[in-house]
Order: C-alpha cells, then structure tokens, then sequence
C-alpha cells in the first residue's frame, strides 16, 4: 500500500487526476509518483509538493489522509485496485471509474462518479449534487459499475444514467433519477421533487412516500418485486452496506412512467 | 358451504380433452417406487414442452399393488394417443425399468391399449420371455439385476386436462398457503393428478404473445404489476396469485379436486378471491364454472 | 486402503466427452427448491432418450447460493452445446420459471455461456426487465406471483459422461445395499451428479442388439442368469449386478466420485466383484482404469 | 345352486359331459336336467337316473357329491360358472374348459383338463397321469388357463403345454413339461426322470433338485426371478393356495434348453 497525507491545507483547487492506481502503477516508485504534475490553480507542480508519500503500489492500494475538499479529479478513468480516502473530497471524484473501488471515509463534492462504466464507490458521509448524472449536454450518465452512499445526496442523482446500481442510505435531493436511461437507483431517505422524471426504463426504489409522483407516471399495482430482495442480499453480502431492514421481503406500491417519455421505467413505492 | 360464495368470482376454468393412462410401479420398498416415479414425473409439467404431463396419483400399500410390493400409482396424460405411447415408452424405459428393484403394471382399465411391453421387451435382446397369467400378458425383460417385470398393455382414455383455479391474495405468503392447502386436499380425490412442481403453478399463461413467435406468454391480465397495462379486473389489495391445474380421468374427478381444493383455500387468511383461467370458452371442450361446483351437494 | 484390491476387476470405465452446466434454484424453503429441481432432473436418466442427463449435486445453504435463501445445486449435461440450450430452455422454463417463490442463478463460470434468460424473458410478453449487477444479466419476467428473477447466461463447458462401476453380488439385497452406500458416499464430491433414479441403474446396456433397429441392448455378459449365452466371464456365485453412472465437470471429480463409491461399496458382505463397463476402449474418449484410481493416494 | 347327489355307486364308466354350467342353464329346471343323457357303458340313460338333483343352476353354481371315480368327462368344454365336486372323479374332467371355476374337493383321474383353453381348476387332492396333457397324436396340451393341484400328479404333466399356468403342491411324476411350448409349471414337490424333456419355450419352477436334468439342457447362471414372486404373490391372492415359503424371494439356478429343440425354455431350481 502507498500512503498520501496531505501537507498542509490547500486553498485553490488541486486538479489531481494523477491520483489513481493506473498512474502510481505506470510510475512505479514513490520517487517517481512524487514527480507526478498536478495544477494547483493554474500552475503546474509536483504532486510530491503536497503530500507526503511513502509505501508501494505493487499491491495496487492507495490510502489519502488529509482534508482533499479542494482536490478534484482524484481517481480518474481508474480501472483496477484499491483507492482509500479518510477525510472529504473535492469535486469529479473517480470521474470515468472503469473498475477497482474507490472507498471514501468523509464527504464528497458535486459530480461523482461522472462518466463512470464500471468499479465500486462508497462513500461513508454525504455526496453533492449531480452524482453519478450526465454532463451538461451530455446524452448519458453513468454506464455500470455500483455505488453506495452511506449518507444523503443532494439534486440530479444519477441523471440520465445508462447502466449500474446507485443506493442512498440517507436523503436524496430533486430530480433523483431524472432522465434515467436504465439501471436501479436506491434511495432510503426521503426524495425530493419530481423523483424519476422522464425516465425511459430502470428502477428507482424508495423506502418512504414521495412527496408526489408525476402525474405522468402510472399505478400499476403492488406487489413483491423479488429483485430487491436478492439486490439487498447480494450488495449486504459483498459490500460494506446494510439495508433497513423494512426493506426486506417487502411489498412494493409499483408506478410505470415516465410515459412522456417511453414509460417502461418503475418507481417502486415500499409497503407498510 | 361455510364460506361465502362471493370470494368465488364466477367464472370457469376451461380444460381440454387429453388422453391419459395409469402406470403402476411397484418396488422392494416405497422408496425405491418414489425415486422411479419421481424421475417418471419429473420434466412433465406441460405438455407443448415437455411431451406430457404426469403426476403421483397417490402411494399404494402393498395389499393394493398386483405384486403386494409397495407402490406408487402415476398418471401421464397427452394430446394424442400417438404422443402418450411415445411419452411412455420413453419413460418407463427410462425411469421405470432401469430402476432397481421395480417391476411396471397396467392401473387402468380400458378397452383400448398401449402395447408398451411389445416395444420394450427388445431391451432383453432376444432373451426377454412373455408370460400370460389369467389374461394378461407380462413380459420378463433380463437385465443386470435380474429381470425387469412388466406388463404389456397400458388402458388408455379420454382425460380432461387443464382444469385450474386461481388462488388471489393479498401476498405471496398468503396465497402459497392457500394453494398448499388445496393441493393437499386435492390430492385426496382418486383419478386427478396436479403436474406442476409441487402441484402448483406461478406463471400462469395466456395464449399468444406480443412477440409472434411465441405460443403463450405470462397471464398478464392476473400479474398484479401489470395493473397500468390491462383492465384492472383484478381485485383491490391484491399482491399475488398462483394458480393449481388439474388433470384427470373424468370431468367429476377434476370437479371434485377443485371443490376441494377451492374449500381448503378460500378460509386461509390473505386469499381475496377464488378465479379461473379461461381463453373465453371457445378453445377448450369443457367449461368447469366454479360456482356450480357445488350444485347438488 | 483396508480392502483388497483383488475384488476390484482389472478393467476401466469408458467415459465420453459432454458439455454440462450448473444451475442454482433458489426458494423460500428448501421444500420448493427441490420440488423445483426434482421435477427439473427428472426424466434425464439418458442423453438418447431424455435429451440430457441430470441430476441433483446439492442443496445449499442460505450463504451458499446468490440471493440468501435455501438452494438447491443442479447439473446437467448434453452431447452438444446446442443440445444442452436446448433442455436448459425447457426445464427452466417448465421446471423453475413456473415453480412458486424461485429463482434461478447460473452456477458455473465459464467462458463459454448460453444466454437461456434471453430467449426465456420474451415469456414476460414484452414487460420484462432486465437488471445488470457487478457485471452480469438478470431478467425480472413478471409472473402472476410476482416476478421470476433469473440470470441471464449459464456457463457451459467441457464435461464427462459415461463414468461408471458394476457391483457386482451374490444376492439383490447385497448389491442394493452397496450400491445405496456407494451412492451415499460418491454424492460428497463436487461437480458430479448420478443421473439414474436414486443413483443406480439396473439395465447395463452393451451397444447394439440383435434387433437391427436397436441402438443399445441389455448387458448380456453381466446378465446373470444368461451364461448360456455369454463367455462366462462373470464370477462364479453372482446372482445380481447394479451400475452406478458418473457425469462429471472434469475426469479428476468423476474418478474421486468412482473411488469413493468402489471404497463404499466393496467391503459390504456379498460384494464378489467391482467392475466398469466399456465398450473395448474406442468408443469414449476417456478410459478409467479401476485399479489405478488409488495411485498416488 | 343346483345339487347333485349320486344316488349309488357306479361301476362302469359314466359318460357324463352333459355336467355343466353351459348344459344346465341351456336346460333350465331340474326337470329337463334330469332328463338330460348320458351313457352308462354302452346304454343311454338319463341323469337323474344317478343323481339325486335339487336346487337352481340361476346363480351358474354345481355342486356335486359322491364317488365319481367312475364319472368321466364332467365340466367339458364349460365357459362360466361353478363347479365344485366333493369326492374323486373319474378321467377327462374338464376337458376343453374355457372358462369358469372346477373346483375338486378328492382326487381327479387321468387327462384332467386336456384340451383346456381357459378357467380355473383347483384340486385338493392327487391327480393322474396326463394332466393338462395333448391327446395322443395332438400338437398341443392346454392352450390357457390355470390348473392348480394341491397334490401330487402322475406322469407326462402338461405335455406340449402352448400356454396357461400349473402348480402341483407335492410331486409330479416322469417327463413332467415334456414338449412345452410355452407357458408356466410350478413344481413343489419332487419332480420324476427328464422334466422339459424337449421343451422349446417356457418355464418350470421346482422347489426340489430334480434326480438328473437332461444334458441337452445348459446351465445358465443364478439369479431372481422377479416373475416367481409375482406369480405366487398373484395365485395366493386370486386363488385358494399357498406356496411354501422358501419359494418367496428366492434364487434360482437357471437351465436353458432344451437345446434339441428351440432352447428358449428354462428349468428354474430353487436354491437353499
């Protein structure tokens, strides 16, 4: 395992997509890794400036202490191993993930997860807005992989994704699932305004009542949709995650919509 | 009755014309009978897919069986009498007399007859040896163990196929209770065997299917998710629905077997409503409507 | 090893190649997974006959199998990958898909994969979803329960069919005996299953018959009361003779499974001799050797 | 029932064929039974002559008492009912049964059931020679139908038998299954010289060692023959008998032949 502690606190934004097991591994040494560019603002440094850096990567871990609120980028296109953080993270994190996992123990900025297509993130706190969603413009947001978010999460949960598992143990702010393309989106807590807007296909199952649904979705009916039984299972048994246990062998309230859009995708509402 | 017929929707079950006959295996113990009538049964749930259907009518005591051995009665019943003799050749030959110890016997009175034994004594390469005892003709097959017994010719009938009820509920639990319930009541009328896995059945069909290929797709109508897709006949609360076919000799065994079965089920707590699968009445030869299933008793 | 090895015949088992899968079904109780897989392996005693041979290696327990509940572990194997699509279509949709509170999982990795949950979605008339987790398939295809989840594709692969020991005994009751014990002790060994009805067969066959429309005949040479017909090779005092089959995911499994089963069963009063069937070495591809399942142990 | 007794005993052969089901219900009242003709040597009398009759042939039952040793041809060609005699009975008892129920309560005398196609005979005492036997000349003993004899017989017992099941309780004399074509002997006493002697198919079951079997026949092996334990399971129930117990379940040597001829019949010896 290399271990990175943070220095000293930074102030501008620390632009440090060189922070992945990909690039510590094509780098090779602690010396090499040191000498790794990052922009702090808009001038060029040395990643060795700003951490303290010791260990190996041959075991394809990485472990960050320190407050990394202003680095961005961390874990970018990573595609294999281990990435630690203890303490919270900036903006982009894990941007473009094709494998490996990501493990925050903290809190994390806006834009998780952008573009991801495959690995595993967890994050212990709570994550910003516009996590695991499309960029602006942009047709499609994640593409596979899972991610777990211990805490809540702020508006445009997982926007227009195309693939993968996202589950929100705590609160989730608007527009949760808006967009979605396909894929499951769990969310604890309670959901704020318009949960699943124009969604294609996919699943967005909540614990609790929404405020409302959009009237362009449809009942259709309740019953026991067994996938989140086995979901629960399978992510309880290879992930650091426990689901409430109301969730467990519950009945579903079903909603079909978005029918402004192709109304094949589900709101699945948990039974008392 | 001491329930109420309104948890009775009145509909009927439609069921077809089959032809069906009654194998007895005999063994030196019950288990031995069970594990040749189980591999008998086995893959014979429907028979678009698995060339028959068969099921364990009951297990016989030894004073009930022609060898006084222990036994199991089967059924298996077919489209065709061309499609049951195909099914039985191959499953006594298969599952029957490749078990050990079990000899094979005719249950089923008829005028009409499957000569199986006439196929399967080939088996003995030219070794087998016929009996003739007070009328019928058996055939001693050799094998490894010994002989294999069996006798030639198998009665063969008109069978009804397809009757069923619809057990609706409030959840899974519930109508899975239910529906054990009503197959072990069923289970006790003679003629009748229920040829699902463990006699009931989840995934209940309707004829055609959006794709063009496909002969039978899921009953949408009874899936309690597809409420936003169809009329919404299905009742309010309910969550779940499973469903019990019935197949058997006469059309008053099967009606006796869904009285039964419908008699266990309605009282259990969570069902909501007694139904039926029909394709509206004009493709099957029988319609069994359920709330005439206690006329005159 | 405490016994002798002169019981023990000096001749090998001709095994063929096959190509096998591991489905897992999962239930709400182990009842209903075993319903499910018995009427899944049931009728699959042969490739000829029944299309595939099958066979329960397991059940599992709760942290066992990928969703938690009670499971049960089936394999089955085929002549062919086209043929073994074929069953696996069948028998999950008429064995699991229709069998209440199950599920259905893919338990072998492999490269190779048959995609069984692609063709069996369209059951779900075009309101089927499917789920991608850690980077395999699922299909949720509503069913009147509720939902059947399955997975999407079943590793297939190379396997063995055909493994094989003969008991051979002084009485009925003895080699039953030991065949039952050889049965007992051959089910511990992973990747391997015995596709005959409780695990034995009583028919040996030899290729060929008289009968020129025949493909397979009984045993003749171990047929004890033919040895007017015969070399008269069988040990003299043998009165009864039982087959055990082996199909296996690799030799190593099938031979532990053979030795096992020969270790069982040759100590049991009234075994005379262990032998194998073969049909002189040039018809399967792999030929195992009786004596030489000891070496190296 | 109808009831004959014979009134005296007689000391030339009685020709007595008219006794049976068929005759007497063809007849009708006892009146016309009694009329019915039979030869007494060479003279043509009538039945009632030496019987005592009494009763009613509506329910198809006969019984018969009286020493009968001297009364032949009784039963002859019967197709239904019941005819049961208390005491012996003279030769060529049922000769051509087809059906019905001879039940003997004595001892039968030579060429029992010659000619038999079908039925039942039981006889509780011995019977002679030629039983179940083809006539001098003819191709064929009895065709069908099962004889069961309590006692022992004489020789030449089911003489090119074609089919039809005998079972002699105690001993059978010489060339018993001589000639068999087909069909089933049960032997469980001793058996005399040559038994299947040039027997093509067929099979007969001693519970003894017989003195010598013919060399043209071929040892073949020990085993169970399932069909034994059928066939006794199947008699002891539909019939009144009982076969000894080490027949049950037991092993058998197995002879085959006889090679002079076909050599698909078996002699089956009951192993200790």
């Amino acid at each position: 395992m290399i271990v990175l502690q943070l220095k000293e606190r930074v102030f501008l934004p620390l632009e440090a997509e060189v922070i992945s097991v990909d690039k510590f591994a094509e780098a090779g040494s602690v010396d090499r890794i040191s000498k790794l560019s990052v922009f702090y603002g808009r001038d060029k440094m040395e990643l060795g400036e700003f951490f303290k850096i010791e260990g190996s990567i041959e075991d394809g871990r990485i472990l960050i202490e320190g407050d990394l609120s202003k680095v961005k980028r961390i874990g970018k296109d990573m595609s294999w191993g281990v990435l630690e953080i203890h303490g919270d993270v900036g903006m982009h994190l894990a941007e473009g993930l094709r494998g490996g996992k990501v493990i925050v123990k903290g809190n994390v900025s806006d834009w998780l997860a952008m573009g991801m297509s495959g690995g595993l993130i967890y994050v212990d706190g709570n994550v910003g807005n516009l996590a695991c969603a499309s960029y602006w413009g942009e047709k499609r947001g994640i593409t596979g992989g899972v991610v777990l978010i211990n805490g809540s999460v702020g508006d445009d949960l997982g926007r227009r994704m195309r693939r993968g598992t996202i589950v929100v143990m705590k609160d989730a702010g608007d527009f949760a699932g808006a967009g979605v393309i396909a894929g499951t989106l769990f969310i604890m807590g309670k959901v704020g305004k318009a949960p699943g807007a124009e969604m294609k296909r996919g699943t967005i199952v909540l614990l609790e009542e929404p405020s409302s649904i959009l009237p362009s979705f449809r009942y259709s009916g309740e019953f026991r949709p067994y996938f989140v039984d086995f979901y629960i299972s399978y992510l309880e048994r290879n992930f650091p995650i426990k689901f409430p246990d109301k969730l467990r062998g519950s009945y579903f309230r079903r909603y079909m919509g978005d029918f402004l859009q192709l109304g094949k995708g589900e709101i699945l509402v948990c039974l008392d | 009755m001491s329930f109420k017929m309104d948890k009775i929707k009145d509909t009927f079950a439609e069921a077809f014309k089959m032809y069906g006959a009654r194998i007895i295996i005999t063994a030196v113990s019950e288990k031995w009978a069970l594990e040749s009538a189980r591999s008998f049964t086995g893959f014979a749930t429907s028979v678009i897919a698995c060339g028959c259907e068969a099921g364990i009518e009951r297990t016989l005591s030894p004073e009930e069986t022609p060898d006084g051995r222990p036994g199991v009665s089967v059924l298996i019943f077919a489209m065709s009498r061309k499609g049951l003799e195909d099914q039985l050749l191959r499953r006594i030959g298969q599952c029957v007399l490749t078990c050990p110890t079990t000899a094979c016997f005719n249950g089923l009175e008829s005028e009409e007859v499957l000569s199986i034994g006439k196929s399967i004594r080939f088996f003995g390469d030219g070794y087998q040896m016929s009996k003739l005892l007070d009328g019928k003709r058996y055939w001693r097959i050799p094998v490894m163990e010994g002989e294999f017994l069996m006798e030639e010719s198998y009665g063969v009938k008109k069978a009804i196929g397809g009757g069923n009820i619809l057990i609706l509920g409030e959840s899974v639990d519930a109508v899975l209770r239910a529906a054990e319930k009503a197959v072990e009541a069923s289970r006790k009328v003679k003629d009748v065997i229920l040829p699902f896995p463990g006699g009931i059945v989840r995934s209940g069909s309707k004829v055609g299917s959006k794709y063009k290929f496909l002969k039978a797709s899921t009953n949408t109508d009874f899936v309690p998710q597809l409420r936003a897709h169809t009329s919404g006949d299905l009742p309010k609360g309910v969550k779940s629905v499973l469903e019990i076919v019935f197949d058997g000799f006469s059309l008053e065994a099967v009606k006796e077997a869904m009285r039964l079965a419908i008699e266990a089920a309605v009282e259990v707590e969570g069902v909501i409503q007694i139904s039926a699968g029909n394709y509206g009445g004009n493709l099957g030869q029988y319609n069994i409507y359920l709330r005439e299933l206690w006329e005159g008793s």
